[in-house]
């Protein structure tokens, strides 16, 4: 029963992808958005169905034998447990509500049909990826997820630029997923399967908790999960992404892509149990990508690229999570984050469409009267993310972070999780002034054309607002029982403590920003425009140059060698004796001068020269 | 007898290389003749008066007389001769010590093997060659006798003056 | 001693020379070129039948010898002379002038050639050799109203004399240290260690012979003469003469010590490896067919030279096997300028050019000038793959790397301009002029002898068995 | 003093040769070439004629004989050609008949 | 005898449809079409009823055997065997055959008879190579499919710069095949004059020369002799200089066949002859020609990406792909090598996929040059959504065959080689970069022309349908192909450990 209704999940999108692929334009663009939402809407409801006949534990089934060579027997298998059931919820609701508010947003653009195929098929992958029963399904979703995302961030493909961000996206990724795939090469020599269950079950009998093997495949399965989870320093593809449609972005952030990578360490917990190493540094680099990324968001002028580093930063919570062993906490702040991420992108979307396509902070403002649904969504999913105590949200899974990690004595990554909270609401209360409030910067923002479809556009926004307050936590199920112990479960002492100081974070950067932004906006302007402050601006600007490292290290020698490699030396060596042949042919012809003197005077040295040989030669040649 | 041979020698040595030096076609072919004429006694000398005397009836006799017939059918004059470049060393040099280094070459294998035999100039007559060449011998003369047949057709075909169609001229030798 | 029955021992070189006096007397009561023809082809028929009879011959006349190898030259060298009789029929019906000298000087030089094979005495030999190259001087002029007719025959008579007399000095030398000329004689005298003088002479006898055959650095004739010469006339020259000079060269190896020496095997190892690659690389850029093919068949003795340099039961009957193919690919190939050129009577159509398209005119010819440039490459499923795969068998059972790796750079560079010609066979006809087979050229009797020998290069390509096993017969003997 | 050795007689055949050589080499007009052949054709007839001698047989003087028939041969045909050269090209020099190279 | 038909029905076809252009143009065609699937259906017919299981002992490995006498010289025979591998690659040669014919029915419009004679000479001598076991045999097959390929690419090559560039590749791709292919057959000779030394018995057959005893430095030689041979086909990287000019300047027709079938014949001769007949200087140059792999893989990559002709970086991704098959072939795991055999069938479907592809493109806009592409996506109705899927399937995308062929080789060959499968994987991200900028310079960006260019047809969209779905199948159910060649690869994989084995086990009695 269940298992039908999970295969019906994730066939839906499937066939809604063939069926809009194969159509070849004879659909139109109504008929195309009915399909491509409706075959989400239906694989969320399969998702209902599953969670609600879903009768605890874990259950699986075969669809059938993928490969079979020797040991070598990964199967098309499906594993169904609450972290799949919460994933598959997350991606098919948030994602549903995505694809609907897309309808209202795609209008008018043309490849409608493209573009629901390659969102469906991103569903797809994504459910594939929290389905698989064993790493190499994982990772067909893995990738599926990464050329899907190639697909619609290119979605504008006449614009170079986009075609470059897709391009970059793509790459990026890639090079995380080969971290994972040699993870897989890995553990498949060392546990002679790739059957997660028996993963789990096998590493903690055949290797040492902290011994050379368990760390280096934690450490490799980690790399895959940065470079999906856009975490450093695997994380400069997330802003370019923004190229795609806004619903695009959505999805990518809250609903599948970017969440990938938590998933994939919470999964395989086992695993990163036995390397405590490489889970300190989950947390370190969880951290670094939190306080990096807030940095940066504070510095952006695109409301998108706000968002998009504010992802960063809420996944570099996650890591964080992760790295201390909270793998309930780093999923219930998935979990939330996808609400009110989803929430802020599509209210993005929502002031991009009526501005026509207007997105810098610049040429927005003043907007809050007249888009009162989106500029509700901003405040609902902005207190979300800076963590509004007690009502909404992300206060309840931010919270649950913070404590782990004091709870697992990382003082540390505490106090850079307070420090992000801070710096959250900095930015977020930029990121609403910036476009709401203030006199509105070109003519699109003062002639806005707001969306007044219930359906596809009031109806995702109130829902998704209504998800991200304390609704959202409590729906949350908790899947503490799957996991292994977190360290905050075993006490409580300091519980109350780290509460106040988290709320005391929150609303010292509110307060903070408050201050900066309305009261000192002239100081704060002139700080930022010379000396180091500007420098420190245009450093966050451009999220501390990784971008520029990057290029230097490797795209430019990259580039370089392509160009220097183009004429294929090595040919060129291969052709060398081409050329002699064809130097010993002039010089053979050269003496083919017609005349029969110098034919004789050849013939007589060729003559000669045998005989002085033979001459010479030791006994004369006997 | 040996001064005989070194003499002649010496002549048909000296002979020949005015032959190959000689411009003047008939000064050269007299200059052949003495040098036939020479390695004729060298021959007398190493006691094959038959092989001499058939050099000198032979090719003095018949082939020079064959080359002046044709120098003087051609009417040659010295100066048609269009060597004028040859006297200069570049033109010499490299075939002359080529030619040097060949016989040097062959001296000094000469010099390096052998079997010691020595030329007593015991006479050997005219009967014992014919015995040879008619006896065991005779297929090949057989074959020499086909040989002097293919030259003779060849020299008359070639030797067509008249062409059986004047315009044929052109169409030959076009590029 | 020189018996009748001996005579029956040479029974084919005898019908041929009598049929060069019968065409001979024929010319001098009434000119007509298609008798002429019909009764040299009738000879060389007719000597040809007398094989068996004279294989059957208890001895042989004195300085011949008629053993398997004299025997399987024969009939090489009969054969080759019909086909280019038929040849020579088509080409010369175009020919304006006498056209009946022509087949007496061909009947002289297969003499020569049918007493060379047979030879086993140096005067034999150097006379049969001359008889061979004599009748040569006068086909290579017989158009000698085109100017390059006659510098071939002049180039080829001078260069060629200057040949002769190296070789007769090496023989006098050989002479001179031995007193025998005879090869058992040689053999005998020579049972001892080689000394200068003998091989000085030898090396003397090998630059005569080798001018014969072309080998580096005694080609530099070769293109010259083969573009030259009316076309029988190099096809003549290019199968018959080389196949008679190759054989008796392998018989003085064979037979007579002096040739066997380390010195010289390495000598003869230098000059296989120059030649293959130099008579490749002179070929590679060439645009005129005829040069082009003197070239290739300056590289194709090259690699035939390792079965002089290997020598043994093998090597014979690899150079059975190889001349066959090469004679076969070679006719074909001559056959088909030969097709081209003969409605004119000037020089012959052997620019690459005139053959730009051929196949979308004659296709069949075409056809044929692919399957022989192919077996010329040495391509699988044609005569010339076989010869090759027994060249380097050969070179490989007697672990001669350097050749081996020699003969396959040669096939490497030789590819190059094989591929060139056929190529272009099938490139689209330019606009220009062109010249062209007459239109029932297959109909006729050269174009038929030229359709039985591509047949040939086939056949000897797919199923080589009873070739192989001719000529393994033959070579058991000397 | 009893008899000439082989050698000098080989000798003396191998300076005609080396001289007939060079005028092969040396000299443009046909006429000369042909002479030089000469030389060279008579040096190795010598060189048959000291070996017959010395072996004291009759073998060396009949190779002797046909050597002087080629070279009759070779005369006669070489002077056609070169009456036809001279048609020709009104020159006996042989530089003129290179026309195919290459 | 089902087998000399297997070989002789293409060559029968080819003089069929050269002689059938006097009927009608298309007649050619339908008859060289009739024969290709007459092939493919003889080929599948053999694979329903075969049994390819492991052989138990005294049964042959062979499905099919026939054999006949033919130079009893040198004993060569004829002699021509089928097994799960063979058996598969003659599928194959088939259905791309069918493929060939079908995607030059519009391209080829002059001298269509002689055409499809080259044409289909070319896929007979292929399958000659596969059923071939006696070695003349299996030489001659291998030279003989070079000439009718010479044809086709010299006489229908595109006219790129004026003429003469066609005829340069074409000749450089015979030059390189033939000469090295002498060096196999001096291999060969090698071997069979040691066999018959040992022995005393002249003999070409595999099964007979296959346990010989070759003396030690020769032994290596001989193996590098075959190597070479191989390598020059595969093409691995010094010896790849054939390969860019050859794809360019084919008829899409021949692009086809090259990258799909003829490369894989190395592959086959590698398995098949290479590394039976020397197995233990095989092991002892595997680190080599692993290495060798490795700079395909990397430097294939890294040329591709700085191609401006669509299809030199096709080709240039070839060589970057048979990289992998090499690395696996010397791994000496079976997994491995099954999974060279499905990247083998992977690629020849996806590189056959992007051929025809650019051969459709270039009758639309008449070029190969990508600067003079872009934005086609919106022009072209859906080519560039299957351009995408073949580029997926180039750059290993999971469903698509490639991924399991060159995943099962990472897997397979991360064991005994871990350090060449963290390079080799380099290359998966450079795939990444090559297949996406093929994409980006031809179907995204600013549009270079504009206007709407024709759609495909219906035989078009048939291809590249039929040619996706088998790629996706084969990536998500290969285990038919995997058992067809289960035994084949078991005892191949076998050959490199079997030293060691002995020499452990003879330690153990010890």
């Amino acid at each position: 029963m269940m298992a039908m209704a999970v295969i019906l999940s994730f066939l839906f999108p499937l066939v809604g992808t063939l069926i809009l692929a194969f159509s070849a334009g004879r659909l139109g663009p109504r008929a195309s958005a009915t399909v491509g939402v409706g075959s989400v809407g239906l694989a969320a409801l399969a998702t209902l169905w599953a969670v609600l006949t879903h009768t605890g534990g874990s259950q699986g089934v075969t669809l059938w034998n993928w490969i079979s060579v020797g040991d070598f027997q990964p199967t098309i298998g499906l594993a169904v447990d609450g972290l799949t059931l919460v994933m598959m919820s997350v991606i098919t609701g948030v994602g549903f509500l995505i694809h609907l508010f897309a309808a209202w947003y795609m209008t008018g653009e043309a490849g409608i049909t493209r573009f629901y195929a390659w969102m469906n098929l991103f569903v797809f992958s994504m459910l594939l990826l929290v389905l698989g029963d064993n790493l190499l399904l994982l990772f067909l979703g893995w990738e599926g997820v990464g050329l899907c995302s190639y697909g619609l961030i290119g979605y504008y493909y006449q614009n170079s630029a986009n075609g470059q961000a897709a391009f970059k996206a793509f790459v990026v990724t890639r090079i995380g997923d080969v971290f994972l795939a040699l993870g897989l090469f890995l553990i498949f020599m060392e546990l002679g399967t790739l059957d997660i269950a028996t993963i789990l079950a096998r590493a903690p009998e055949l290797w040492e908790p902290g011994s050379t093997t368990a760390n280096l495949a934690a450490l490799l399965v980690l790399g895959g999960a940065l470079g999906k989870s856009a975490q450093v320093p695997l994380h400069t593809w997330l802003p370019d992404a923004m190229a795609g449609p806004t619903p695009v972005s959505a999805l990518i952030h809250a609903a599948t892509m970017v969440t990938a990578g938590v998933y994939l360490i919470a999964r395989l917990n086992g695993l990163f149990l036995l390397a405590p190493d490489v889970m300190l540094l989950v947390g370190v680099i969880g951290a670094a990508s939190l306080l990096l990324a807030a940095f940066a968001a504070l510095a952006q002028t695109d409301i998108k690229r706000v968002l998009a580093y504010s992802t960063m930063s809420q996944i570099g919570y996650m890591f964080l999570a992760l790295g201390v062993g909270a793998f309930d906490a780093a999923i219930f702040h998935l979990v939330t984050h996808a609400f009110f991420k989803a929430l802020l992108f599509l209210s993005a979307g929502a002031v991009i469409i009526s501005c026509h396509h207007e997105q810098d902070m610049g040429k927005l403002g003043g907007l809050w009267r007249k888009l009162p649904v989106a500029y509700g969504g901003f405040i609902v999913g902005g207190a979300a993310l800076v963590a509004l105590p007690l009502v909404t949200a992300g206060f309840f899974s931010k919270d649950e972070i913070l404590w782990q990690a004091m709870a697992a004595d990382q003082t540390g990554l505490l106090i850079v999780g307070l420090l992000g909270a801070v710096l959250t609401g900095l930015y977020t209360v930029r990121l609403i002034l910036g476009t709401f409030h203030g006199e509105p910067g070109s003519d699109h923002a003062r002639h806005p054309e707001p969306g007044t479809n219930v359906f596809t556009h009031h109806l995702p926004l109130v829902v998704l607002a209504v998800l991200s307050t304390f609704i959202g936590a409590w729906i949350y199920p908790g899947l503490g029982e799957l996991f292994p112990q977190a360290p905050g479960e075993t006490t409580d002492s300091g519980h109350t403590l780290l509460q106040v100081l988290a709320m005391g974070a929150a609303i010292a950067g509110l307060a903070l920003a408050g201050w900066l932004f309305l009261m000192r906006r002239q100081w704060l302007d002139d700080i930022a425009r010379k000396g180091a402050g500007a420098r420190l601006w245009t450093l966050w600007h451009h999220a501390w140059g990784f971008d520029a490292l990057f290029d230097r290290v490797l795209v430019r020698p990259w580039q370089w060698s392509v160009r220097m490699l183009r004429f294929d030396f090595i040919n060129m060596i291969m052709n060398l004796p081409a050329v002699v042949a064809r130097v010993f042919n002039a010089g053979l012809v050269r003496a083919q001068n017609g005349r029969t003197r110098s034919y004789a005077l050849v013939m007589v040295f060729g003559a000669t020269l045998i005989l002085v040989a033979l001459a010479l030669a030791p006994g004369g040649g006997a | 007898m040996e001064l005989a041979f070194y003499l002649s020698s010496l002549v048909a040595v000296l002979a020949t290389v005015g032959v190959i030096t000689g411009t003047n076609p008939v000064h050269a072919i007299v200059y052949l003749i003495v040098s036939l004429i020479a390695v004729a006694l060298v021959f007398f000398a190493l006691g094959a008066p038959f092989a001499g005397a058939l050099e000198i009836i032979v090719y003095a006799g018949a082939i020079m007389v064959l080359f002046v017939f044709v120098v003087m059918m051609l009417n040659l004059h010295p100066d048609a001769e269009r060597e004028q470049t040859w006297t200069h060393p570049r033109y010499w040099l490299g075939p002359s010590v080529l030619a040097l280094v060949l016989l040097a070459a062959l001296v000094a294998l000469l010099g390096q093997g052998g079997v010691g035999e020595t030329i007593d100039g015991e006479l050997l007559t005219a009967k014992a060659v014919g015995m040879t060449l008619f006896g065991p011998w005779l297929m090949v003369v057989e074959l020499s006798a086909i040989l002097l047949l293919a030259a003779l057709v060849t020299a008359s075909h070639v030797g067509r003056r008249s062409n059986p169609l004047r315009n044929n001229e052109n169409r030959g030798g076009t590029p | 001693m020189l018996t009748l029955e001996s005579l029956i021992a040479i029974l084919p070189l005898i019908i041929v020379a009598t049929t060069a006096v019968v065409v001979m007397l024929g010319i001098a009561w009434q000119r007509h070129h298609a008798v002429t023809a019909l009764v040299t082809a009738g000879g060389l028929v007719l000597a040809l039948l007398s094989v068996p009879v004279a294989s059957g011959a208890l001895s042989s006349p004195p300085l011949m010898t008629m053993d398997g190898l004299a025997i399987m030259g024969s009939v090489l060298v009969l054969l080759c002379a019909l086909v280019t009789v038929a040849l020579s029929h088509h080409y010369l019906t175009g020919y304006i002038g006498p056209r009946e000298e022509f087949y007496l000087l061909l009947l002289c030089a297969v003499t020569g050639a049918l007493g060379l094979v047979a030879s086993d005495h140096l005067a034999t030999l150097f006379i049969s050799l001359e008889l061979l190259s004599m009748p040569l001087y006068g086909m290579l002029a017989y158009s000698f109203r085109a100017e390059r007719s006659l510098e071939a025959g002049i180039k080829y008579l001078v260069l060629s004399a200057a040949a002769t007399a190296f070789l007769l000095f090496g023989m006098a030398l050989i002479y001179a240290r031995t007193g025998r000329m005879d090869l058992a004689g040689l053999a005998a005298g020579l049972a001892a260690t080689p000394d200068p003088w003998t091989l000085a002479g030898a090396v003397l006898m090998v630059v005569g012979l080798g001018f014969k055959l072309s080998i580096v650095p005694f080609h530099l004739w070769t293109p010259d003469v083969y573009q030259g010469g009316p076309a029988p006339a190099t096809i003549f020259l290019a199968t018959v003469s080389k196949l008679a000079v190759f054989l008796v060269l392998l018989r003085l190896i064979m037979v007579a010590p002096i040739f066997d020496s380390e010195w010289l095997r390495s000598l003869f190892t230098m000059l296989a490896l120059i030649t293959m690659l130099g008579g490749n690389l002179l070929a590679l850029f060439q645009p005129n067919l005829k040069r082009l093919l003197g070239y290739s068949s300056i590289a194709h003795f090259g690699y035939l030279l390792v079965a002089i340099v290997v020598g043994g039961q093998l090597a014979v009957e690899t150079t059975g096997v190889y001349l066959i193919t090469y004679l076969v690919t070679t006719l074909a190939a001559f056959g088909v300028v030969t097709m081209v050129s003969s409605p004119f009577g000037g020089e012959d159509a052997a620019g690459l050019h005139h053959y730009r398209g051929l196949f979308w005119r004659r296709p069949w010819l075409a056809a044929v000038m692919t399957v022989s440039f192919l077996s010329l490459a040495g391509i699988p499923l044609t005569a010339g793959f076989i010869g090759k795969f027994y060249v380097i068998a050969l070179g490989v059972s007697d672990a001669r790397w350097w050749l081996v790796g020699s003969i396959v750079a040669g096939s490497a560079i030789g590819l190059f301009y094989y591929l060139r010609v056929m190529v272009t066979l099938y490139m689209p006809e330019p606009g220009m002029r062109r010249r062209d087979a007459v239109h029932d050229w297959g109909s006729r009797v050269g174009g038929l002898t030229l359709m039985v020998v591509a047949v040939l290069i086939l056949v000897i390509g797919v199923y080589p068995g009873p070739v192989i096993d001719w000529v393994v017969g033959l070579s058991g003997v000397s | 003093m009893n008899g000439i050795p082989m050698e000098h007689g080989l000798i003396l055949a191998s300076i005609l040769f080396s001289l007939g050589l060079a005028g092969l080499m040396l000299r443009r007009s046909m006429l000369f070439v042909l002479m030089s052949l000469e030389v060279m054709l008579n040096s190795a007839a010598l060189a048959f004629v000291v070996g017959a001698t010395a072996w004291n047989q009759p073998d060396g003087q009949a190779m002797f004989l046909l050597v002087i028939t080629l070279a009759a041969a070779e005369a006669s045909v070489g002077l056609a050609l070169m009456i036809q050269l001279y048609q020709r090209f009104r020159s006996l020099d042989l530089d003129v008949a290179s026309r195919m190279r290459g | 005898m089902i087998l000399v038909w297997l070989i002789l029905i293409p060559f029968l076809g080819g003089l069929l449809s050269w002689q059938a252009e006097r009927w009608s143009e298309h007649a050619p065609r339908w008859i060289a079409l009739g024969t290709m699937l007459f092939v493919l259906v003889i080929s599948i017919f053999l694979w329903l009823t075969g049994d390819f299981s492991l052989p138990v002992d005294g049964n042959s490995q062979w499905l099919l055997e026939w054999r006949a006498p033919w130079i009893p010289r040198f004993g060569i025979e004829i002699h021509l065997a089928l097994d799960g591998l063979s058996l598969i690659l003659v599928a194959l040669t088939g259905f791309l055959g069918t493929l060939a014919v079908l995607c030059s029915w519009r391209e080829i419009v002059q001298r269509v008879g002689f055409f499809h004679l080259n044409l289909l000479f070319i896929l007979g001598g292929v399958v000659g190579v596969f059923l071939a076991l006696d070695l003349f045999l299996f030489f001659l097959f291998w030279e003989m499919m070079l000439v009718p390929m010479y044809f086709l690419i010299a006489l229908w090559g595109h006219s790129g710069s004026p003429g003469q560039t066609r005829i340069r590749a074409a000749t450089r791709f015979f030059i390189y095949t033939q000469a090295s292919g002498l060096l196999m057959l001096v291999a060969i000779l090698a071997l069979v004059f040691v066999h018959f030394s040992n022995t005393g018995e002249l003999s070409f057959s595999y099964d007979a020369l296959r346990g010989t005893d070759v003396p030690e430095p020769l032994a290596f030689w001989l193996m590098l002799g075959f190597f070479v041979a191989f390598a020059v086909k595969l093409p691995v990287v010094p010896f790849h200089g054939w390969l860019p000019d050859a794809h360019a300047q084919a008829p899409t027709a021949g692009s086809v066949d090259l990258a799909g079938i003829l490369l894989k014949t190395a592959a086959y001769g590698i398995i098949r002859f290479a590394l039976p007949l020397f197995p233990e200087q095989s092991e002892a140059f595997a680190p080599v020609a692993m290495t060798l792999g490795l700079v395909g893989i990397i430097y294939g990559a890294v040329l591709a990406c700085g191609q401006q002709d669509i299809k030199r970086l096709i080709a240039y991704t070839s060589i970057s792909h048979m990289g992998f098959v090499l690395i696996a072939l010397y791994s000496g795991s079976e997994l491995a090598i099954q999974g060279a055999i499905i990247l083998m069938v992977a690629h020849a479907f996806s590189s056959a996929g992007l051929f025809i592809l650019s051969g459709q493109l270039y009758e639309r806009i008449h070029s190969r040059d990508m600067r003079v592409m872009g934005g086609l996506w919106s022009r072209i109705p859906v080519l560039p959504g299957f351009t995408l899927c073949f580029v997926a399937a180039s750059l290993g995308m999971p469903i698509t065959a490639n991924f399991v062929g060159e995943f099962m080789i990472l897997f397979g060959t991360f064991p005994g080689a871990p350090v060449v499968v963290v390079i080799a994987s380099v290359g998966l991200v450079l795939a990444a970069i090559y297949s996406l900028l093929l994409m980006q310079r031809v179907h995204y960006g600013p549009e270079y022309r504009t206007g709407p260019l024709k759609g495909p047809d219906a035989r078009e969209y048939g291809m590249m349908l039929t040619l996706l779905a088998l790629t996706i199948a084969v990536g998500l159910y290969p285990q038919p192909l995997l058992d067809t060649t289960a035994a084949v690869s078991a005892p191949i994989a076998e050959l490199f450990t079997g030293g060691a084995d002995l020499a452990a086990r003879a330690g153990e009695v010890n």
